[in-house]
């Protein structure tokens, strides 16, 4: 066991995918000279050169779709967006392209792309750079959506992408970064699909994913001489994997979502859905959530923490959700 | 028959005769679209060629092989010169899974891998970069190879269109930008969206060798397309070429043309390049008058044999509705939790 | 389950005919069946009653039996008839 | 011979106006010849021919409305080549109405009223602890502990069921306990009866049309409509639904209609369906299937036989063409329903045949009378007129 951060678990990763294939490139704004507006890809210019190292000019919808080209000509391109917020200027070919030229191909032509983007808000960033963009990507049949909230997630959830043929994007919290972890040294892979429990519990299922992973575990450690919790990482948002989050329900019979996005058809609507499909006759309460507040992120740090789930709020939760006899 | 994407090998009379046939070939075969639409057997959106034929056959018979060619939704003439047989092509439009794309595209999305076809993109402009990204591989694999774009002229006023200029030039990539001007971005006249109406002008803002043809002069276009895939090839750097053309029809088929006078229409059918390549080629005594009804019966066997191969196709059972959303190794796993 | 239009084998709709009847009206079991009794009136089937018995007939044959064709399923006997020919 | 159909110009396009013909008959015109003008919803579209040919006859006329793929004109043509026909406009299907939803009485989860109905235990005795103090499992099963010591109320409908509940329904218990409610029913209630005759042709025609339209799983027989309708002129007459306990009416909010099953094996149960005034006729036609079903079986609820606010007792089948009928305690009404039959029927001086049927209310004295009964009897009456309405 080694302690580093995720930073450097997304560098390693990154750096390691470089190394192993000729096919794989890091493209974006500032990925260069720069280092990666996160310092991702520090040094990397330096070792892999400017073909393969590629800083793009600030045109997202070009070197996005660029990627796409480059992979339906058999390259394995890494875009970096600097941040979520920008993703939306290469939308739509993330949408119109990516996720679809498989299926009006008829199957003939498949994008092994990867995208990893900055998402999240608590830095004080402010309205147009602290969305939770990962539920609407989620939204796309075409796509697969990953969360890495870990480091060994971190490291390795990207040579799982780079493997997988069809695009995959890869949503990195701003408050991760420097996030220090254990990373677990004897793994060599992940997967890239399917939820992990990151702790056991009986009275109730704490489903979440991303920065949300570590405040619900301290939530559930603070709660637990009254409330046993069990804690998922969804870890892919597309596909959800449903059989873990129903099988935990169905044991808890309690279920509480903590998304970072907002409350209005997010992820987190999606679950409960699909716990109102398939699990409602083992519901011993409603399904509750808590979500990001439904404000534009506001600069101020007191009302930027109110807007988004905390430790404190999704203890609050949990306690109405058990309700007073445990 | 297929329309061979060989380039210009020879000249005189073989080669007239190949670009008489393929433009030949590209017209009745959408006169059969139209005609099978309004029958209700092609449904969607049908956006045809027919008036502009000599842009795509000109610049086709420029390529080789190995190039690969990015289109728009008005893609059957490209797909079909491109080497993929009438008959997936109308089968794809019946939305058989005989089909180029299996049926799952319909007009505005033939595709085909094997002959480095790539569509089909129905988003204005949005193939540009797709281009770019695919000129950068072949960079980056140091092979010769040119990926040509057709976009019309209505893509320019978009921003990726800018962005993909600049970034072509900014990296030298081998592509060939080869706008179909056909004045109407849909019913806008172009002087109603664009303040700088010089195509050619935009393209030289980002150091991009830039040229402006009469695109109803199926030789001009097919000079100036020979001449950009040599430079390409030489320099690895991208070629703009702007052709200047006019679609006869309707942008599609329900557009009742209000925003064009119809004198305007007849003004430039005048100029058909088919009667007016079969006269220059006569005249110069490279085709005689009676090639004409030869080529019209070889052409006619091919569309009524695509019609027919269309018609025997099959549909794709709707137990299959959700293959082709992730690759086929994967299916099994996303489709269980992906519903 | 039998696919509409092949004549079923009579065996077979008699099984399916006296299985449904049996769970429309399960305190008939034991009692001797008639076959040509009138299931109204002899067994006692009331009219939801009877409307299940033909709703499990049509779920285990496929088979749409219009209202107008109630009058050809008034027995065990003319029931099993009925799936028989059509 | 060929047609020149009305083409279809686009994806959304349904029909067209001819607007002007460009030719008249024994014109020739070539194939991609202008022929027509049509008017489509996105304006004046001209249409080519696409056969080579001398015109016979026009069949549409400017300014005539007509359908994708109707035939405009008949011509002769060079090659008469066969075409396949255009298929005709699609119908449109009508969405099917939603059914009414059942509000939310008792705050339960789901999983705690699963786990009551598999103990018996009925969750109006319980008090929840759950968030805004819904019923929790652990809730169900303290009390399932705690029942066994209080002894049952005893309402009289769940005594004739409680043999069949359990399965060990001896004819001889069962008639005891009948015949422990019926004394009961005319020593304590001061019984009237009124009854009408209800002309029901519409009901009947509906339900064929209906029940043509429909799959055989969701046909619905006449039951359905009417217990709506019982149901709906109760909500309008709340003197009746409710129960007579401790000397005094207790009105109720839910209308829950209880409906006698006559065993074969002699006996009878009375389970209710709840909330019949909101739920639809196709709710009610699926759920009194399974409570008859049910029934038989002896795999009643308990709360499906204390739930009834009026009970239905329906012995036309049998033949009979009135009912008057005795009182649930602590019921204070019942609906007696006898057969539907062709009787003539006057209307406005003329006399002709008609599907009538006979109800009769039998009524508490203590809390209603006769006005309000015959108010009552007169709206079902009125309701049953108007079926689709129901």
């Amino acid at each position: 066991m080694k302690e580093i951060t995720y930073r450097e678990a997304c560098h390693d990763a990154v750096r390691s995918a470089l190394l192993a294939d000729e096919r794989v490139f890091l493209i974006g704004e500032d990925v260069g000279s720069y280092g990666g507006c996160y310092a991702v890809s520090r040094g990397m210019l330096s070792e892999f050169g400017p073909q393969r190292v590629r800083d793009a000019p600030l045109s997202e919808s070009a070197f996005v779709g660029a990627a796409i080209g480059a992979a339906m000509a058999g390259m394995r391109p890494i875009v970096e967006l600097m941040t979520v917020n920008f993703s939306l200027l290469a939308l739509d070919q993330i949408v119109n392209n990516a996720a679809t030229l498989l299926h009006m191909s008829g199957g003939q032509i498949n994008v092994p792309l990867v995208i990893r983007m900055a998402t999240g808000a608590g830095r004080q960033l402010a309205a147009q750079h602290s969305h939770s963009w990962e539920g609407w990507y989620a939204h796309i049949p075409g796509l697969k959506i990953v969360t890495p909230s870990n480091v060994d997630d971190a490291r390795w959830m990207l040579q799982a992408a780079l493997a997988d043929p069809d695009p995959v994007l890869i949503f990195e919290h701003v408050n991760l970064y420097n996030e220090k972890g254990a990373l677990n040294e004897s793994l060599t892979a992940v997967p890239l699909t399917g939820a992990a429990i990151r702790r056991t519990g009986n009275d109730l299922s704490i489903i979440t994913y991303g920065a949300c992973v570590n405040k619900s575990l301290r939530a559930a450690t603070e709660l637990a001489e009254k409330i046993s919790c069990e804690v998922i990482d969804l870890r892919s948002l597309r596909p959800l994997d449903e059989a873990t989050i129903l099988a935990s329900v169905r044991k808890t019979s309690r279920a509480l979502i903590v998304d970072e996005g907002w409350r209005s058809g997010g992820i987190g609507a999606e679950i409960s859905a699909r716990l109102m499909e398939q699990a409602f006759y083992d519901l011993d309460a409603p399904v509750a959530r808590v979500c990001g507040a439904e404000v534009p992120i506001p600069y101020p740090k007191h009302l930027e923490d109110a807007a988004i789930p905390q430790v404190a709020s999704i203890k609050k939760a949990a306690e109405t959700l058990v309700g007073s006899h445990e | 028959m297929t329309a061979a994407a060989q380039p210009t090998v020879a000249s005189g009379r073989e080669t007239a005769l190949c670009l008489l046939r393929d433009m030949l070939l590209c017209r009745r075969f959408e006169e059969k679209c139209a005609e099978e639409y309004s029958l209700g057997r092609i449904r969607g959106f049908l956006h045809l060629y027919i008036g502009e034929e000599a842009v795509a056959v000109g610049a086709m018979r420029a390529l080789a092989e190995g190039d690969a060619v990015f289109a728009t939704y008005r893609d059957h003439a490209h797909a079909l010169l491109r080497g993929v047989t009438a008959g997936a092509i109308m089968a794809e439009m019946f939305g058989k899974r005989e089909g180029c794309s299996h049926g799952r595209g319909g007009s505005m999305h033939l595709f085909s891998r094997e002959h480095n076809f790539f569509g089909g993109n129905a988003i204005v402009a949005g193939a540009l970069p797709l281009a770019v990204g695919y000129a950068l591989a072949t960079k980056l694999k140091n092979r010769r190879d040119v990926t040509a774009c057709f976009f019309g002229e209505g893509a320019i006023a978009e921003g990726e269109f800018h962005e993909s200029l600049n970034l072509a030039a900014l990296w030298q990539l081998p592509v060939l930008f080869i706008c179909e001007n056909n004045l109407y971005a849909m019913g806008t006249v172009l002087d109603r969206s664009e303040s700088q109406i010089d195509l050619c002008a935009k393209s030289s803002s980002y150091r991009i060798k830039s040229t402006c043809v009469d695109g109803m002069d199926v030789m001009a276009v097919l000079n100036a397309a020979t001449e950009a895939v040599q430079h390409i090839r030489e320099t690895g750097a991208p070629v703009f070429i702007e052709c200047q053309t006019y679609r006869f029809r309707a942008h599609s088929m329900f557009d009742p043309e209000l925003y064009r006078d119809p004198e305007e229409v007849k003004r430039w059918k005048l100029r058909d390049p088919i009667p007016a390549f079969l006269s220059k080629a006569v005249a110069a005594g490279q085709l005689l008058t009676t090639d004409l009804d030869l080529l019209e019966k070889e052409v006619a066997v091919v569309v009524q044999e695509a019609v027919a191969f269309a018609e025997q196709g099959t549909l794709e059972p709707v137990e299959d509705l959700l293959r082709h959303v992730y690759s086929e190794r994967e299916i099994l796993q996303s489709v269980g939790g992906v519903k | 389950m039998c696919q509409a239009g092949e004549g079923m084998d009579k065996q077979v709709a008699k099984d399916i005919v006296l299985k449904a009847l049996y769970e429309v009206a399960p305190d008939l079991e034991g009692v001797e069946v008639k076959y040509d009794a009138d299931l109204r009136r002899f067994y006692d089937i009331d009219s939801v009653d009877y409307l299940s018995f033909i709703i499990k007939l049509h779920k285990q044959t496929g088979r749409d039996i219009p209202e107008a064709d109630y009058p050809k399923l008034t027995s065990i006997d003319r029931a099993v008839a009925y799936l028989a020919e059509n | 011979m060929s047609d020149f159909l009305m083409p279809m110009l686009g994806a959304d396009m349904e029909k067209g106006t001819l607007v002007k013909w460009f030719i008249t008959p024994g014109a020739h015109v070539n194939r991609g010849d202008v022929v027509a003008d049509v008017e489509t919803d996105k304006g004046v579209i001209a249409v080519e021919i696409w056969q080579s040919g001398d015109i016979e006859q026009i069949l549409v006329e400017p300014g005539q409305e007509v359908a994708v793929g109707t035939v405009l004109a008949k011509m002769r043509s060079v090659a008469d080549k066969e075409r396949p026909s255009v298929p005709g406009p699609k119908i449109i299907e009508q969405p099917m109405p939603s059914e009414a939803e059942i509000p939310q009485r008792v705050h339960a989860s789901p999983l705690a009223k699963r786990i009551a109905e598999d103990l018996g235990v009925d969750l109006i005795k319980i008090k929840g602890t759950g968030p805004n103090g819904a019923i929790t499992r652990a809730d169900v099963e303290g009390a399932a502990k705690r029942l066994k010591e209080i002894p049952q109320p005893t309402v009289i409908a769940e005594a004739v069921a409680a043999p069949v509940t359990t399965g060990v329904a001896s004819s001889d218990q069962m008639r005891r306990a009948v015949a422990a409610a019926m004394v009961r029913s005319k020593r304590d209630i001061p019984h009237y009866y009124l009854q009408t005759d209800v002309n029901v042709q519409k009901l009947m025609s509906w339900l064929t049309e209906e029940n043509r339209r429909i799959p055989v799983t969701e046909r619905i027989l006449a039951i359905a409509p009417i217990m709506k309708a019982i149901a709906l002129g109760l909500r309008e007459s709340p003197e009746f639904n409710g129960f007579y306990k401790d000397g005094a009416f207790q009105p109720q909010s839910d209308i829950n209609l209880g409906m006698i099953i006559s065993l074969r094996g002699g006996g009878l149960v009375a389970p209710g369906i709840t909330a019949v005034d909101v739920a639809s006729v196709p709710e009610i036609m699926s759920r009194l299937r399974d409570l008859i079903e049910r029934g038989r079986r002896g795999k009643l609820r308990s709360s499906e036989i204390t739930s009834p606010t009026v009970t239905i007792s329906s012995l036309g089948e049998q033949g009979v063409d009135v009912v008057y009928g005795v009182i649930y305690p602590p019921q204070v009404a019942l609906v007696g329903l006898g057969g539907i039959r062709e009787r003539p029927w006057a209307d406005s001086g003329m006399v002709g045949a008609a599907h009538q049927l006979t109800i009769t209310v039998s009524a508490d004295h203590r809390v209603s009378d006769g006005h309000l009964g015959s108010r009552l009897l007169n709206r079902i009456s009125e309701l049953l007129q108007n079926p689709e309405a129901l």
